[in-house]
């Protein structure tokens, strides 16, 4: 464990703004799709009425 | 001569026909019927070759078309929906590429006869786009009364429609003609009409 | 007369009594390519430098432009569905408009080069290799396109998906077609060059008009 | 035209519960080794003398781009079979696949791009693989709006199962000519060779990280499929 304290971690040595900008983007996205699918996926089962 | 078994289409999602099967022998005119759009003319396409069915086969001399291509086109004649020629050019040369598709060469004055049975001698020489619509499908059709030898499948997709009484009577007797020979006829047409042949007829449930 | 000139005959006929497209997609080239000088203004040394990657963009776009006439027309006039039942497999007449169509489109972008050459200061030699590039190139762009246009014949917004679907796949010629001149330029040996030129037509004769024809047996489903 | 036209027994109408019951597996793994892959990657990989923190994207970069060539071979292999054997369900597959596919692929080039600004200052680099990417997003967009652009399924499935093959062929091309074209204009550029020697650790974080993608894309795709067989076969999904 070699971040010193939480502050340190998010800083990131400086470079937080692109660390975070791309693991926050890619979290971002991968979520946004999986939401999309599960609720198209909750939509159809309530309309007929099926379990998961 | 030509089977098929238990064919199955399915268009645009919807399910248009599902297990027709039926053979046409030699000599023998299949009149296919049915409301619009209940599928005929995927039915002639998919005879053709044109469309893949969703499931079941075409036979041709009982050998599956998909494995014949080449050699089922040259002795398959259709004639769909669309004339099939080019404005740019006139009757005559638009009958010499036709045939040529086909493995069938002709000259000029082949074609010029075949375009005077159907009543277009005056237009063989101008170009298509001068001529009616009316004139436009008997210039198609004229490619039926080409002297064809190699020609043992006639599909028609409505030869009879926005055609006048004399040129319907002429097809009629070119498909007589070509029923005699020995060929295979399958035909859709809103007109009633009668051969010498055989006929048989199938009606697509809607 | 084999099916093979037949079509191609038929096609230059019809191309001749359509020239209006034909000459639309020349201009369409001249007017892009002396478009760059205008933009960036007409220092020579620049524009000798961008005058073969201007030049090759230019005819990619102009190719792109007159694939529509390829089978839209045909397709429309049911001539095509018969073309799909001729006696003579369908790749073979798929090449056969191709080839109309690079008589009429290709052809015309190479033989316009030497005069764009000059249009940015190019030296005898250096139109030379774009042009020689181009000659090859050309074809495959047309080959290429053939695919293309095959999938989205009957599309309504077919030109731009035409575009869309194309223009990544001809980024090899692009590549190795401007790479000639700028190899020439430094003195390099242009052979590789040509060489890998030569390598994608090859390529593109014996792959593009058979997937073409398989992609026309579904469009025309 | 197709070689083989039988009716396989993998059809979408059995299939369908099947994907159902699938995905929660793929999605439980896949956050399991997604975290333990950042794990590996914030607090075990040592800080880089050179680029300091930075380089850490590469956690999610280096997967992000494996998974999005990975998705299309796979997506272009569907398709072929799909033409090959005239089955629906392979149809679908490539298109369930296409989406994620185009994600990972914008995914690659962000997280490139958010590398490339702190260690060579510029947001977007000419380097090889990172134009190839470019170049694949463009495949992936093409796929995507002929198979949206074509009404009839089955005609679609098929058309865009041709450019995928054509796509998949093309790729070794394009990458070799943009990387022979990147070294010709070698001064332009840095490439991303010089990114750091692969340390364990770094490579592990990454293989876990690239099996989180991997589950994520195989969940996120039967998912998509379900949804393309209820769409188009309402029948085969009713009756589960």
């Amino acid at each position: 464990m070699q971040w010193g304290s939480w502050a340190e971690f998010w800083a990131m040595g400086g470079y937080g703004l692109y660390v975070w900008g791309s693991f926050a983007v890619t979290l971002v996205c991968m979520a946004g799709e999986m939401t999309s699918l599960v609720l198209n996926e909750r939509a159809a089962q309530t309309r007929n009425g099926e379990q998961a | 001569m030509l089977t098929a078994q238990n064919l199955h289409c399915v268009r645009g999602g919807r399910r248009l026909f599902e297990n027709l099967s039926f053979a046409v022998p030699s000599a023998t005119l299949l009149r296919v019927s049915g409301a619009n759009g209940a599928g005929k003319t995927s039915l002639l396409r998919m005879l053709c070759g044109l469309l893949l069915p969703s499931g079941g086969d075409v036979l041709w001399r009982d050998v599956p078309i998909r494995q014949q291509r080449e050699a089922y086109w040259r002795e398959l004649r259709y004639i769909g929906h669309l004339a099939g020629i080019k404005d740019e050019f006139t009757a005559a040369e638009n009958l010499i590429f036709a045939a040529a598709l086909s493995g069938v060469n002709i000259t000029a004055s082949i074609a010029r006869a075949a375009l005077e049975q159907l009543g277009l001698a005056r237009f063989a020489h101008i170009p298509v786009r001068m001529l009616s619509q009316g004139q436009r499908r008997r210039v198609a059709l004229a490619r039926l009364a080409l002297p064809d030898t190699t020609a043992a499948l006639w599909v028609l997709d409505e030869p009879l429609a926005a055609l006048d009484n004399d040129a319907a009577d002429c097809v009629i007797s070119l498909i007589d003609a070509r029923l005699a020979a020995g060929a295979v006829v399958v035909m859709t047409s809103h007109q009633p009409f009668t051969v010498a042949a055989e006929l048989r007829s199938i009606t697509i449930p809607v | 007369m084999s099916l093979w000139t037949l079509i191609v005959q038929r096609d230059l006929r019809i191309a001749w009594r359509r020239r209006s497209d034909a000459l639309s997609s020349l201009f369409f080239f001249i007017i892009v390519v002396s478009l760059f000088p205008l933009g960036v203004g007409p220092e020579p040394g620049t524009l000798r430098l961008m005058a073969s990657g201007v030049l090759w963009v230019a005819a990619l776009l102009a190719t792109l432009l007159s694939l529509g006439r390829l089978f839209a027309a045909d397709h429309l006039d049911g001539t095509l569905e018969q073309m799909l039942l001729a006696e003579e497999p369908l790749w073979l007449v798929v090449a056969a408009k191709v080839c109309a169509h690079w008589l009429t489109s290709g052809l015309p972008l190479v033989l316009l080069s030497p005069l764009m050459g000059l249009q940015f200061g190019l030296q005898a030699e250096e139109i030379a290799v774009l042009t020689g590039a181009l000659l090859l190139g050309t074809p495959v762009l047309s080959l290429i396109g053939a695919i293309g246009a095959a999938l989205t014949v009957g599309l309504r917004a077919g030109s731009v998906l035409l575009a869309l679907l194309v223009l990544p796949l001809y980024i090899p010629v692009l590549v190795f077609g401007a790479a000639a001149s700028g190899a020439h330029a430094s003195g390099l040996a242009v052979t590789p060059h040509f060489s890998i030129l030569g390598a994608l037509l090859l390529a593109s004769i014996a792959l593009a008009p058979w997937t073409a024809a398989l992609a026309l047996r579904i469009s025309m489903e | 035209m197709s070689a083989i036209n039988w009716f396989k027994y993998s059809s979408p109408h059995s299939f369908y519960p099947l994907a159902g019951r699938m995905v929660p597996w793929f999605l439980g793994a896949a956050a399991l080794f997604g975290i333990t892959g950042l794990y590996v990657a914030f607090f075990v990989a040592p800080t880089d003398f050179q680029q300091g923190e930075s380089y850490r994207i590469i956690f999610i970069h280096v997967p992000a781009a494996w998974m999005s060539m990975f998705i299309y071979l796979v997506m272009a292999g569907w398709a072929g079979a799909g033409l090959v054997f005239n089955t629906r369900l392979s149809g679908m597959m490539a298109r369930a696949l296409a989406p994620t596919g185009a994600m990972f692929t914008f995914l690659a080039l962000w997280t490139g791009a958010l590398w490339g600004k702190p260690t060579w200052g510029t947001w977007w680099v000419w380097d090889a693989r990172l134009t190839s990417e470019l170049i694949l997003l463009f495949l992936y967009i093409g796929f995507l709006s002929l198979t949206a652009a074509i009404e009839d399924d089955r005609r679609a499935d098929r058309a865009g199962a041709v450019l995928a093959l054509v796509g998949v062929v093309n790729i070794p091309i394009i990458y070799f000519s943009v990387v022979w074209w990147n070294t010709l204009h070698q001064g332009a550029s840095v490439s991303l060779k010089s990114a750091p020697k692969m340390a364990t650790t770094m490579l592990l974080g990454m293989l876990l990280l690239a099996v989180a993608f991997w589950l994520y894309s195989l969940a996120a795709a039967m998912l998509r499929v379900r949804s393309i067989i209820r769409e188009r076969e309402p029948r085969a999904a009713a009756e589960d």
